[in-house]
């Protein structure tokens, strides 16, 4: 008999309401831990601001904002065991430094460094481009996670686009198939580029998409860091024991695509405003505050640290030597070609004409 | 006449094709609303309809392949690829599908579409941005590549690749796009797909070139032929394949020697055809090696150092001194 | 909350039990339909049987038999319209030759000739190779129909196998976002090559990999011929109508993959022998004598007048003279290019020195 | 010593390999139980156990993707695709994630791992089941090609291959699968990845070939050598990428011929790179132009007329005629 469209019930998992009040029980969580999620978050958009200016002075390249999704990258890492890979796309950046990825060589990236991509041990892969090719990365990686016994889960990030990529698809079906210690995490932030997600699938959910791959699937509030956390527990849980999960983290992408991307060019203001009142830092702001271990002094205390460590982690990269032309020639093989060595040599050191 | 940039002109183009021809149906990610992420489609929903310019989701593969099925059941589309490094993608479609269909149905289908895509380096982007893989299009039978350096040609062989009856791959030069303006006729013309242009006439070296080397040679010749002593003939490809080999063996048969710029790789590149060319039909002219300035053999580097990558003024200066005093 | 693995539940449409008795209520299909159905079914294996022969004898090259698909195949096409479309994969004979490809063209396709996939006006798509690729192609011809108003569904026949690879995905999920007239028509054949459907999704059921799309999917008994044409009209209505539909039809390759495999590698006999049980030609067969409408003699005449038409067809086929080295040149560009030119005059017809 | 065909010689170095080195994992469709649709994969299964010897579904890009991810992480993946004609649906994960892993990580990280593949002509294929792609991959940095054109070749390459630390497309001729039986030892050798092999000396004109047009070009010359009274040097290119330079231009400075045998259709091939190389860096010793014999430019034809398609004997004599009498 028929299976109808969409006819999977979805439940959003969610702990706090908008203004930040809990729903239900209160959940296991020590306070610490709570306020190193926020803190995450607080350190998350003094970057993301701090990025946006430097970038409007041109003394860094394109950047992809994070702002509204900082609870869902927070969240999502903050529950990682250190031995946990991550695949990261363009955006996730405050997962990656969660994670042990150093601020300092996210400027490089977005200078043109050749080292921009360098996790310095975190177990953080190269920020991906391509979307979708990134989960397989991490399929291939929590396939040699789990052949080397190292307890070890891998997470791809990706977001609502991406999961309409033919990648995604096959990554999901190698992980359900040989029940690979993979979590799939998609940001689903209502957007991909100027494109809705309503034309980007005609499903009503993309955590319905795991029925596809016989793997679990889960809805939850993406802005609401603590139901972010405690399923990425239960995620990772769940697929350091061989069962590999989807998560869809549902949030807005509050800025631009990128820097080059005016989005008042495809989507309402009005709906915009509507993702604000539902901010991820203002919420999880609200509930720690509310419950009395978190109060104005302190938040300003910690934006104002924030802000300290991106300067510290800005004048690293600016103090960092440009990377060099002929650097490039030894980072294709292990060993350089003839050809290589031959055109190495050949560049010059002079300034280049244009 | 009016004056247009490149991406106005191809902007122009797509403009008065749909309204020619309603079969004509442009179909990618984001160029809907958005108008492209460099505007090429700009407008073009709001004149034409969702039915007509579509936003897909994001899938090269499925963009080439259902314009393949497009193709074959009576309609002309153009997709478009964000950025030409995504067409690996869609590999499958473009060289094993669209490019076969003829073929392989024996005669009895073809594909008439174009896949546009911007690409080349300076502008600064994440990787994959930036690449230059015509060469990969040249080795596959069955497509025509063509690259315009300027509005005009833009425009000419836009329309050209659009009511061509075969699949055409039309390469945007992203550096070019709004980097100059041209002269731009608002009536039909065509530029006839696989003819070369000489842009210069020369008598003691060819330089043979594509794309968004073009204005940096000719800048190049403009300042250097002076000093050099020398008279360069210039050749705009145009058309990447099929290569207009009766061009550049008359200009070479006339002049002895030739220089190749292109920003692909030089390994296995196109330049390496040309050159190989030049040495079956016109090996007993050359007074010199055939010389190619390209980018170097790596992947396309970070912005840090594309500058130094790219065929920039100074190699190409290098390379023409050294052909030219063999 | 969780959404549990396979938690869906799917419910296999039936209408013949293995013996070829109804289950339930008589179906409307006319008695000259319910012949037609059979005739078409014996044709498939009176060719299929013959091909075989022929490749054993070096007459025809690899071959990929159909045996035991034949009620999906011919079952599926039977529903269609003319103005319908079909995208099929190497194995799909019966369906192509049931929507008017010509018999004798496949067996020039198996002797490599240059004219072997000519639909002769017929709306069937040259058989793909590439596995998943066709689905795209029904994509895209369906959008076209939809937009020159055709009333055409258009349907991909692929394989279990084929609902791995990237391109089955991009396709429903273009065909769910736009809503366009295609049908996926799955033949679960429980083997791609020597891999089992186990080892090739972890899902259940392929039927409800719709629910990822938001289309709607069903499982049909594939060895049922009356199950599958049923499921298959109101699949083509509902696509026709723009809802785009994925049919999961459950049957059994009982032979090789095709001729240069050997099964034995890799699975049991056991297997094939329930499968032989559920035979689908003699199912239907069952069905009709059954039902008085056939018996015996007519069924021996209907297999004589199908290995005719194979004869003619094997008899045409061979009359069509070779493909000569020197027209290719001419199917590459609508208009020969002077490099294709020069190689076309350059090739010698004297015989070729290996 | 042993006599081995070369699918044999293939089966027993991963045999080997698998037994040396336990991070060594083979992965692609049908290689398990079934031991590949050509064998290659014989029985390693059974003795690896299907942690080691994995069935995968049906989808090229994640075979070759897994691989990437796992060979990050302490494993050295063999990938097989089952035809190389598959490798387009693979085409970003061979070309901009392998092969580019090592630079886009700023070096911290590699990718060491084999994507083999069956391909060539004249088995009587299906279409896509034929082609030579090599030149696609030549034009990519970061990966090597290799080729054998014998048992023993394939031994030691494949065995250099699986050592390497970068990303090694190993491609296999079908045709020569089971064609010759050849001496290997059963003891450890490498073939030096990037060494051309001198297969017969020559001073008259240098033949480049690879892979599957080697026996074919051996048989000719050793036919019609005596007839030409010419003295031909045949070199056996083994690696596609890097191309081994030094071995070709010394000897197309010694013969001041050349040409160029390959199944890969002729523009913008690898025999064009070759080419281009020998007028870059041999012009001045060249008596004849650089001839080529190679598929046409169409896509791989269907059996009917593929011994004409390909670089066949007649096609050989007839441009080594015009090469020895220019
Ligand atoms: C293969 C590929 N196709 C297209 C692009 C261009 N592109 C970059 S980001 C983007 C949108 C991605 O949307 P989504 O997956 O929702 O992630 P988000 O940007 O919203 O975080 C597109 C189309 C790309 N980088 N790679
Ligand atoms: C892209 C691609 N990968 C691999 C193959 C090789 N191949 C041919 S048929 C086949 C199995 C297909 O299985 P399934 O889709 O179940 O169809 P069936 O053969 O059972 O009808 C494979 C792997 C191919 N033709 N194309
Ligand atoms: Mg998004
Ligand atoms: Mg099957």
């Amino acid at each position: 008999m028929w299976i109808e469209p969409n006819e999977t019930t979805v439940e959003k998992v969610q702990y706090l309401d908008e203004n930040g009040k809990l729903l239900g029980e209160r959940p296991d969580v020590s306070d610490d831990d709570l306020l190193s999620l926020y803190k995450w978050m607080v350190q998350a958009r003094t970057f993301d601001k701090r990025a946006l200016k430097l970038q409007r002075q041109g003394r860094i390249g394109t950047y992809a904002p994070m702002i509204g999704q900082e609870a869902a990258q927070v969240g999502s890492a903050f529950a990682l065991e250190k031995q946990d890979w991550i695949y990261p796309s363009y955006r996730d950046l405050s997962a990656s430094f969660v994670h042990g990825f150093p601020m300092k060589n996210f400027f490089l990236y977005t200078m043109g460094h050749l080292k921009g991509t360098d996790a310095e041990g975190a177990n953080v892969f190269p920020v991906q481009i391509i979307i979708g090719a990134q989960c397989l990365h991490a399929v291939g990686g929590g396939w040699a996670g789990k052949i080397n016994n190292e307890n070890s889960v891998s997470v791809a990030y990706i977001g609502d686009g991406g999961t309409s990529e033919g990648d995604f698809h096959e990554a999901l079906n190698f992980a359900g198939v040989y029940k690979l210690p993979v979590v799939f995490f998609v940001q689903n932030n209502q957007w991909a580029i100027s494109v809705p997600i309503a034309k980007q699938t005609a499903s009503k959910t993309i955590a319905q998409k795991a029925a596809a791959y016989g793997i679990a699937g889960i809805q939850v509030d993406g802005n609401d860091a603590l139901a972010v956390y405690l399923t990425m527990k239960q995620a990772l849980e769940r697929a350091r024991n061989g069962s590999p999960v989807l998560v869809e983290a549902v949030t807005y992408r509050q800025g631009p695509h990128t820097t080059s991307d005016d989005p008042t060019k495809y989507r309402e203001n009005s709906e915009l405003a509507e993702w604000l009142a539902k901010d991820p830092v203002k919420r999880m702001k609200a509930f720690i505050v509310e419950k009395g271990i978190w109060n104005e002094e302190l938040d300003q205390q910690e934006f104002e640290l924030a802000e300290q460590k991106v300067s510290e982690a800005f004048e690293l990269a600016l103090n960092t030597p440009k990377s060099n032309a002929k650097e490039i020639f030894d980072l294709v093989y292990e060993q350089k070609t003839i050809q290589l060595t031959e055109q190495q040599n050949s560049i010059r050191t002079e300034r280049v004409l244009k | 006449m009016t004056t247009m940039t490149m991406i106005e002109a191809i902007n122009f183009t797509l403009r008065k094709e749909m309204e020619r021809d309603n079969r004509i149906i442009c179909l990618g990610e984001d160029i809907g609303k958005n108008g492209g992420v460099f505007r090429a489609t700009d407008g073009l929903q709001a004149l034409f309809g969702e039915e007509r310019v579509i936003d897909t989701p994001i899938a090269e593969s499925a963009i080439v392949g259902t314009a393949v099925g497009m193709a074959t059941r009576g309609l002309r589309p153009v997709a478009e690829i964000q950025f030409f490094g995504f067409i690996y993608e869609a590999m499958d479609q473009v060289v094993a599908q669209a490019a076969r269909l003829r073929f392989r149905s024996g005669g009895t289908l073809g594909a008439p579409m174009v896949v546009r895509a911007p690409f080349g380096g300076g502008v600064r982007t994440p990787e994959l941005h930036s690449d230059s893989l015509e060469g990969l299009f040249l080795h596959s039978p069955g497509l025509k590549v063509v690259m315009p350096s300027n509005a005009y040609d833009a425009k000419g062989l836009l329309t050209a690749a659009i009511r061509d009856n075969d699949p055409v791959m039309f390469l945007e030069p992203m550096k070019l796009y709004r980097a100059f303006k041209h002269e731009v006729p608002e009536q039909d013309y065509l530029i006839e797909i696989g003819k070369a242009n000489v842009l210069k006439e020369g008598e003691d070296v060819t330089i043979i070139t594509w794309g968004p080397t073009v204005p940096l040679v000719s800048k190049v010749v403009e300042q250097w032929e002076k000093q050099f002593n020398a008279s360069v003939e210039i050749i705009d490809l145009r058309t990447i394949s099929p290569i207009d080999e009766e061009t550049i063996i008359t200009s070479v048969q006339k002049t002895g020697r030739a220089l190749i710029v292109h920003e692909a790789v030089k390994t296995g590149g196109p330049g390496a055809e040309i050159s190989a060319l030049i040495n079956e039909k016109a090996l007993f002219y050359l007074t010199a090696p055939v010389l190619r300035v390209t980018g170097f053999d790596t992947p396309y580097p970070v912005p840090a150092v594309e500058d130094e990558w790219l065929p920039n003024a100074n190699r190409i200066i290098q390379s023409l001194k050294e052909v030219l005093t063999h």
